[in-house]
């Protein structure tokens, strides 16, 4: 462990993404420190004023808020949704997809057929039924966001373990005896983890704007609290007029994102044993 | 002018355990239509000599830290873009992980001669079935629209050569090419070896662990051990008179008929060196029998005995060839 | 001058879905059909005046329940595959009007018991009940007179071959994308439409429609934002005209269970809200104009005294009412819809409220969802939005009649027996100036009773291009480039 | 290879029967009856009342459900409550734009993502890596309808090059058509590429270090042929696998850009069938979607087994 | 006592065109193959490269499926399922060693897996005995922190060699395990291998080309060529007596450590390889035999002479018992 941490620190993308994502979640803990105002405080004085006007660094938007506290505070909910909705995607979506690349049989069969059948819901129509279902809330969307990601990880974990899983060094652990969960976890797991860290990384601003849509639906966070795909979302309209109301939320995703991405990247390279320096 | 020459070249992996020497200052050079057989201690460095030569060590571990290669006395590393595949082709040493898996083995064949020669794809069809056929593969038309797992362990070896001998190369480094094949066809294909070098004055450095096949191919031999060179002979005066201590100890270790079975096998004694972590002074001495005092402290220089040299202090006395 | 070489492209946000007048449920559809159809009586282009079309003349009787019509002569179908383009009559009138009885999905002729034919001119419509808004309802287009041949013709596919008798036919017709339309040469009446060819281009965001019509793709666009106002104007060429609208915003409080079936409380929310301050911040450019009572000051029943009634901001006040109510503090979910303006307006009182220490949640919700929520009065409070014909009954009778609880409308559960009947007087009086005093009264006590805090009264607010001419916006958010009074053209 | 085939088209049907069964029960599971949301706030309680009889509403859903797999089964997909029509033709009409969208933008993320991805790989952790990583971030973290309307502002509105919305037709010339849908695709086209283009990258990363890469370099190749030929297609899985996908999500799912852009697709038609609770066209939608899914994944999987012969082998054995 | 039993062994691999096609041809890798395996001994199996060694190989591990016969492991008869149990029992060093050893493992891991899965002894016993076998096969003990790549050749072979060794097992099948072994190392391994055999009994397959260790070690050998038996006995008597004259080719051609003995021109087998999809019908060697009859069209019967066995119609005269 302490190993890997020495590493990860010796690798340049993983330690700028790996301090992006630790800014965030500062700023997220230290929300209350940080912001300049409160984040549902409206300032009727300065409706949608550009960056710097009233005091106000990254302008206010359409109901007078102040865009930068906003985002702050908006760091709380993006990044648990991001993270947490991932996570789900990713947990259950690896779980699927490495059982159905493995066993090609019947079980696999199964999987992907049923995996096939939720690729083609039409993710609002899930999600309004589990706004139903569940009500509202936050971890309800997180909930959602991950389910409908869960056929897209399946799928690409499943390649990449077909991928692997045909390699002699997987016949020569199976002739050792090892059963197929010692297979699957000590080396099909670590032959495909390039593939779940991208594509997790990669699924990190997806699901961040997603929750928007859901919010909008009834099933995300809730106004008055801030979330940046919300501001983004609300921010659709005012494109032309007001682009920092966009802009900013928008940057803060993809920062984020790269912070994740880098990050990801950065493991990558650390856990390639051909990369070893 | 020999056709490669290699000056001191030393050859570093960068690992984390460490730095690993796997060439500590080899010099050795080649002529041209001569075949030089090195012979070693398994992880002596032999394929990493074959790889700094091709340029193609594995980054970003292996460094060439030192020394020179001239290939036709010309600095061989900036412009070895362009010889690779035609002037200098080399055969793998395990043939399954080098050949792509998802490429028929055709395919591997034919662009080679597309991309050198210039030939049509049926041109180059018909002389890829033809490299195989010549290989002793069976039914080389059908195998070439296969794909490298369906091959057998020799069968790979074989395709391989024949990817390696398409384009009539000026040097061709073969690393163990034949340790997969029966022995008559192994005897086949040290012909075809032969006559390629014979026909077009291809010098070939072959490398093997089979001294009975060095012993039917090679003109000179080198022997490594631990990223050094022992020494070079000319492969009659390695058979007849093993300088190093280390060449005598192979030489016994031949198994060969009608010695007495359930009779033990003789191995050189001793414990293989760490190359993370080198003998001190010559790098056999904890496994040589003639160990002396200064074997421990200094490193042997290359001393010249009649024609070979050797890099061993039993030979202090004799001339020293300067390597550098 | 005028001249019938005009081509022109009408950008609107909403699709519409059929063709068939029997069979349309929104405003898109009734919009483009009436390029097509044409009804007895019709609005002009002020949605002021109830205008004869296909009818002549009418009577009623003084119970208000027998409509006689005359109809024109010489009033032709457009050609179709069917019918040649004959003359319609009565029969035709009662064909429609039956068929729509029997298949709409919504039947619009409700009132209607039934239709006699008198004599090929004539027809006489005999009502269930006194209904003082029928012309009104006959102006909706899905009142159409259509030709029998076609409709039974053509079937199913009749929505996709629309014949009736209107000013232009559709030529061409690509789902959600455009519909073309070319004058119908073959015109009954004496003026002729001006314009050659009229495109409807569906751009379902507004301001790419802005856009649209910036860049000249589109003519007229049908809804401009409040926030592209400035940019349209500025934009040489074009223009955004504003009318008001005849439409309502407003929230609607529960008095049927929750702590807001307590008066007090209901003023304090009342007092508590700033909505001149919502108005600045939802309309900046002037697009909206507050509301203070649910009829909208494009009805003819609008009544600007209601002003007075509209209890005055004074959070103080609210503050202290809410602790008469006995709460200290106080919990309350809003639920609004996807639209932006409404759903930013639940958020500027969620942040007014919370400075008299009410916690109101707010809860957006998908078009369906919500509906489901709101009729069945499950909410403590939601946004309404109500746009239908001038006629103040559409406003009166379809958000506060005690009959109307369990819809939408009145998902409030407003029950005010007096307001009940100031309604059937409505419904049943001829005399519109006494129609007038019953709704406006009923207005009154609905505000009396603060149950509805009207919030605003959206302008219609339409991009025209300049060289459009004799264009009107109407109130109704309906664009007629040929009605009574209106023939828009083309200028060279 | 022909037994995997036959296998998966019959696993078609137990697939699409549950896609249809769980459609059909989130229809009736969430909230809004379709008469009152078809029908709007304003109607009357009998015209509601008598919607729902017309439409079967009134009858057990398990019945319902039944009633409706007979007439799937027959072919008949029910009329759309909200079009009136025919569901299927209202499905077939969007479709054709829907899918020269999709494949469209599919093919300009394919066309720029794989060779960026490339790059990436080979230049691994150098600038050009870098900046090539944070310009497909960007094309997956901003949502598209921000992309789309500021490619409208730009080129439409700015530069007044290409037409803001809508389909071009081609009444008016090919040009016409390519023009319109030059915007969206690139809108549409940008999200997917992000996502290839580092999908590349890591698979090229694993790919290129491969002891046979070793060997084609040996073989004195061209560097392209060594990329193209020897390194990508056995990166290739993966990446076929998120093309795939996301041409599944394009056909279905382009909401967005159909929006912003005014387009006729299916994305839209759904979303709009949900919102109003048209459930003979959600139910006959999501059909159609499925098969398209289905056809989409298994020509990924067939694929899969062109790319890679032992993929194809576990296929013949499994 | 017999340890393993095979009979009429048979492994086909269908040859498809076409993607979706059906398969056209097979090639008959292993065509009817008998053999048994006492315990305790070293049975040797030779042949031309692609006759088929290797897949009797992983078939006796079940990795590639029978197209027939019977394998019989210690009196009972393996199945396809059965093979799972055996693990512990059976163990292979595969011909390849790099595409068999894990590329994201370290050695030690690789090693120590079996111990592991069989779930032999605490952590403290398995680091004892992997670094013993490492010591044992000839590598350094930071080998074991090393990954595969970072192995050359010859040591990735030892990896796979220690991986099996490691575990004990009944019987092991070396598919040309010391190919890229130096011969001194080559040596200490062979010696390891039978001073296992005598202190745990036990039992070695050993597929290979270098003839001179087979005389050397093995106790029988069985000749292939093409998928079929050539002839099979005792060790001593086919190195010293070849009967087949495909065993006679191969011996005479191997090659002597003496480069004053270079067997420049002659050719020892000429004549046409014959395809493994279509072999010739009859005995398979006939294309290239010297001894080449009328009868060779016809398949030969198995012969058993002085306690070997041989496939060839030249003997048949000599038949004792068939
Ligand atoms: N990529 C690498 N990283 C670190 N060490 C390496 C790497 N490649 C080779 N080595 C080490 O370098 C030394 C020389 O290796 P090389 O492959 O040249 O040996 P060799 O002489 O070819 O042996 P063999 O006969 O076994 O193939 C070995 O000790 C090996 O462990
Ligand atoms: N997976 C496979 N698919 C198709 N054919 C195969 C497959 N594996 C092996 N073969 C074929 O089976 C035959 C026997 O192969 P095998 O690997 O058993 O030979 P071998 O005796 O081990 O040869 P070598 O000494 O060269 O390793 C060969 O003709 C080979 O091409
Ligand atoms: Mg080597
Ligand atoms: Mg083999």
């Amino acid at each position: 462990m302490k190993a890997f941490l020495k590493k990860l620190l010796k690798n340049k993308s993983a330690v700028t993404g790996f301090s992006i994502i630790l800014l965030n979640v500062f700023l997220a803990i230290f929300a209350p420190l940080v912001a300049t105002c409160q984040f549902d405080e409206m300032d009727f004085m300065y409706v949608m004023a550009k960056p710097g006007e009233g005091g106000h660094i990254f302008g206010t938007d359409d109901y007078g808020r102040d865009i930068f506290s906003r985002l702050v505070y908006g760091a709380r909910v993006s990044l648990m949704v991001g993270i947490i909705s991932v996570g789900i995607g990713a947990f259950i979506g690896t779980i699927l997809g490495i059982i159905a690349g493995y066993y090609e049989g019947f079980i696999g069969a199964l999987i992907m057929r049923f995996n096939d059948a939720l690729l083609s819901f039409p993710y609002v129509l899930l999600a309004i039924a589990m706004m139903a279902v569940l009500g509202p809330g936050i971890f309800n969307a997180m909930i959602a966001i991950g389910i409908v990601m869960v056929p897209s990880f399946a799928r690409v974990i499943r390649s990449a373990v077909l991928n692997v899983k045909e390699e002699t060094f997987i016949t020569a652990a199976k002739v050792l005896g090892a059963s197929d969960f010692r297979i699957i976890f000590s080396h099909i797991l670590p032959n495909i983890f390039p593939s779940l860290i991208i594509y997790s990384s990669l699924n990190f601003s997806g699901a961040v704007i997603s929750e928007a849509t859901l919010s909008f639906l009834g099933l995300g966070i809730q106004p008055p609290t801030p979330s940046w795909g919300s501001m983004l979302s609300e921010a659709k309209d005012f494109l032309q007029v007001a682009p920092h109301m966009a802009i900013f939320p928008g940057l803060a995703i993809l920062v984020t994102c790269i912070g994740f991405n880098l990050l990801g990247d950065g493991l990558r390279d650390i856990l390639d044993p051909r990369l070893r320096k | 002018m020999p056709l490669l020459e290699v000056k001191n070249l030393t050859v570093e992996f960068h690992i984390p355990e460490g730095v690993l020497k796997a060439l500590d200052g080899i010099s050795f050079m080649l002529n041209e239509g001569e075949v030089l057989g090195i012979v070693g201690e398994s992880g002596s460095g032999k394929s990493t000599t074959a790889l700094s030569i091709m340029n193609l060590l594995p980054a970003p571990s292996g460094r060439i830290k030192e020394g020179e290669i001239f290939f036709k006395g010309e600095p061989l590393l900036e412009k070895i873009d362009e010889l690779r595949g035609k002037d200098i082709s080399m055969v793998f040493q395990n043939p399954l992980n080098s050949l792509n898996p998802s490429l028929k083995i055709g395919q591997q064949l034919m662009e080679v001669l597309q991309e050198h020669m210039d030939m049509s794809e049926e041109k180059a069809w018909n002389e890829s079935i033809e490299a195989l056929r010549m290989m002793g593969i069976p039914d080389p038309e059908t195998m070439m629209n296969r794909y490298p797992f369906e091959f057998s362990g020799g069968m790979r070896q074989r395709a391989m050569i024949a990817m390696a001998m398409l384009c009539r190369p000026k040097l061709l480094i073969a690393d163990e090419p034949t340790t997969a094949l029966d022995v008559t066809i192994q005897a086949q294909i040290l012909r075809i070896f032969k006559r390629l070098k014979k026909a077009t004055q291809t010098s070939i450095i072959f490398i093997s662990h089979d001294l009975s096949v060095i012993a039917q191919i090679a003109d000179r031999v080198l022997i490594m051990y631990a990223g050094k060179i022992l020494e070079i002979s000319s492969v009659r005066d390695l058979f007849k008179r093993p300088l190093h201590p280390y060449t005598q100890g192979l030489l016994k270790s031949i198994p060969s008929f009608s010695k007495e079975k359930g009779k033990k096998l003789y191995s050189i004694p001793g414990n293989v060196p760490n190359l993370l972590n080198p003998p001190s002074g010559c790098v056999f001495h904890p496994r040589c029998p003639y160990t002396k005092e200064i074997c421990n402290l200094e490193t042997p220089p290359n001393f010249k005995v009649g024609n070979s040299t050797v890099s061993c202090w039993l030979f202090k006395g004799a001339d020293v060839v300067e390597t550098t | 001058e005028p001249n019938y070489d005009g081509e022109i492209t009408v950008g609107t946000d909403q699709n519409p879905t059929t063709m068939d007048p029997a069979l349309y449920q929104d405003l898109a559809s009734s919009q483009v059909m009436r390029n097509v159809f044409e009804t007895l009586v019709t609005y002009d282009a002020a949605v002021k005046e109830i205008k004869p079309l296909i009818a002549e003349s009418w009577k009623v009787s003084d119970d208000l329940k027998v409509w006689t019509f005359k109809i024109k002569k010489g009033v032709h179908f457009q050609k179709g595959k069917f019918q040649n383009g004959r003359e319609v009559t009565a029969e035709d009138v009662k064909y429609s009007f039956e068929r729509e009885i029997n298949i709409s999905p919504m039947v619009r002729l409700y009132m209607v018991d039934k239709v006699e034919v008198i004599d090929k001119y004539t027809v006489k419509i005999t009502l269930k009940y006194p209904f003082a808004p029928f012309l009104t309802v006959l102006t909706d287009i899905g009142a159409a007179i259509v030709p029998k041949e076609e409709t039974e013709g053509w079937g199913e596919e009749f929505t996709l071959h629309p014949i009736g008798t209107g000013p232009f036919k559709l030529v061409e017709w690509v789902k959600d994308d455009h519909m073309t339309f070319v004058r119908n040469e073959d015109y009954w009446g004496k003026e002729k439409p001006y314009l050659k060819k009229v495109t409807y281009k569906f751009i379902p965001n507004k301001s790419v429609l802005a856009v649209a019509l910036m860049s000249g793709e589109v003519d007229i666009a049908s809804d401009i934002l409040d926030q592209d106002i400035p940019k349209v104007k500025k934009t040489p060429n074009v223009d955004a005209v504003m009318v008001p609208g005849v439409n309502v915003y407003a929230v609607y409080m529960n008095s049927m269970k929750g702590p807001t079936t307590n008066k007090k409380v209901r003023e304090a929310i009342f007092r508590a809200v700033n909505t001149d301050q919502i108005i600045k911040v939802l309309f900046p450019n002037g697009s909206g104009v507050r509301a203070y009572g649910p009829i909208p000051p494009g009805s003819w029943a609008y009544n600007s005294d209601i002003k007075k009634l509209y209890p005055a901001y004074n959070p103080d006040k609210a503050k202290q009412l809410l602790k008469e109510a006995g709460y200290d503090k106080l919990s309350l979910t809003i639920y609004t819809p996807e639209d932006p303006n409404r759903r930013k307006a639940a958020i500027i009182m969620q942040s007014m409220l919370k400075k008299i220490g009410i916690d109101l949640k707010v809860q957006s919700l998908e078009w369906g969802s919500f509906v489901a929520i709101t009729s069945k009065g499950d909410a403590d409070m939601y946004t309404i939005g109500w746009t239908w014909y001038p006629d103040p009954e559409y406003f009166i009778f379809y958000m506060f009649h005690s009959s109307r609880k369990g819809t939408y409308g009145n998902g409030g559960g407003y029950k005010n027996p007096k307001v009940d009947e100031l309604i059937s007087k409505g419904e049943s009086t001829a005399n519109k100036q006494e129609r007038i005093e019953y709704y406006q009264e009923a207005e009154k006590l609905i505000m009396q009773d603060m149950v509805y805090i009207p919030l605003y009264h959206k302008m219609v607010v339409m991009g025209v291009n300049k060289k459009v001419k004799g264009f009107t916006v109407s109130p109704d958010m309906m664009i007629r480039l040929f009605a009574p009074g209106t023939n828009v053209w083309v200028e060279k | 290879m022909r037994k995997y085939l036959i296998k998966r088209s019959l696993q078609v049907i137990p697939t699409l029967f549950f896609v249809l069964f769980i459609t059909f029960m989130l229809m009736k599971l969430i909230p809004g009856d379709p008469a009152m949301v078809i029908l709007g706030p304003e109607a009357r309680a009998e015209d509601v009342q008598r919607f729902r009889q017309q439409l079967g509403l009134d009858k057990p859903v398990v019945v319902q459900f039944f009633i409706y797999l007979k007439r799937v089964l027959t072919g008949d997909f029910g009329k759309s409550l909200i079009y009136k029509q025919d569901v299927l033709s209202l499905i077939m009409e969007r479709f054709p734009t829907t899918l020269t969208l999709s494949t469209l933008a599919l093919f300009i993320a394919t066309v720029i993502g794989i060779p960026t991805g490339i790059i990436s790989a080979i230049k691994h952790n150098s600038f050009w890596d870098l900046l090539i990583t944070i310009l497909a971030l960007i094309g997956i973290s901003i949502p598209i309808f921000w992309f789309g309307m500021v490619l409208i502002i730009v080129f439409a509105l700015w530069l007044g090059w290409l037409p803001s919305v809508g389909l071009g037709s081609l009444e008016n010339g090919i040009w016409d058509v390519i023009k319109h849908l030059i915007l969206p695709s690139l809108a549409l086209g940008i999200l997917s590429m992000g996502t290839i283009t580092r999908f590349t990258r890591s698979s090229m990363l694993e790919v290129l270090r491969q002891d046979y890469i070793r060997t084609a370099y040996a073989k004195g190749l061209r560097k392209r042929l060594i990329i193209y030929r020897h390194a990508l297609k056995n990166a290739l899985v993966p990446i076929v696998t998120v093309i795939g996908l996301q041409l599944g999500n394009l056909l279905a799912g382009a909401v967005l850009t159909e929006t912003v852009f005014a387009l006729p697709g299916l994305g839209k038609l759904m979303v709009d069938a949900i919102m109003r609770r048209d459930f003979m066209l959600v139910q006959g939608e999501v059909l159609f979607v499925a098969i398209v899914y289905i056809f989409v994944n298994l020509v990924v999987d067939i694929l899969y087994a062109v790319i890679n012969p032992k993929i194809r082998l576990s296929y013949e054995r499994g | 006592m017999k340890l393993l039993e095979v009979k009429n062994l048979k492994v086909f691999f269908p040859i498809k065109d076409k993607l979706f096609g059906k398969p056209t041809k097979f090639v008959k890798a292993v065509n009817n193959v008998s053999f048994e395996v006492e315990k305790g001994e070293i049975f040797s199996i030779v042949g031309e490269s692609g006759s088929g060694k290797s897949t009797i190989a992983l078939a006796l591990m079940g990795i590639h499926e029978r197209n027939g016969g019977s394998i019989i492991f210690n009196g009972a008869e393996v199945n396809q399922e059965d093979f799972k149990t055996l693990r512990r029992k059976i163990q292979i060093v595969f011909q390849d060693p790099d595409s068999s050893l894990d590329p994201r493992k370290r050695i030690k891991e690789i090693i120590a897996e079996g111990l592991r899965v069989h779930r032999v002894g605490d952590k403290a016993f398995i680091d004892e005995k992997v670094r013993d076998i490492v010591e044992k096969v000839g590598l350094t003990v930071d080998t074991l922190r090393k990954y595969p790549h970072e192995l050359s050749g010859g040591q990735k072979q030892r990896v796979g060699i220690a991986r099996a060794l490691v575990l004990e097992p009944e019987l092991i099948i070396l598919d040309e395990p010391t190919a890229s072994l130096d011969v001194s190392i080559q040596a200490q391994i062979l010696n390891l291998l039978v001073d296992l055999q005598e202190a745990l009994g036990l039992t070695y397959i050993l597929i290979t080309h270098d003839l001179k260790l087979v005389e050397h070690i093995s106790d029988r050998t069985l000749v292939m060529y093409l998928g079929k038996v050539m002839e099979m006995g005792e060790t001593k008597q086919i190195m010293n007596k070849p009967l087949h004259p495909y065993t006679k080719a191969l011996i005479d051609s191997v090659p002597v450590p003496n480069p004053e003995k270079r067997n420049e021109n002659e050719e020892i087998l000429t004549g046409e390889i014959p395809s493994p999809l279509n072999p010739p019908e009859g005995c398979p060697f006939k294309t290239r035999c010297k001894y080449r009859m009328e009868l060779c069209s016809k398949e030969p019967k198995s012969i058993k002479l002085e306690n070997r066995v041989v496939f060839c119609h030249l003997y048949e005269s000599k038949n004792l018992e068939v």
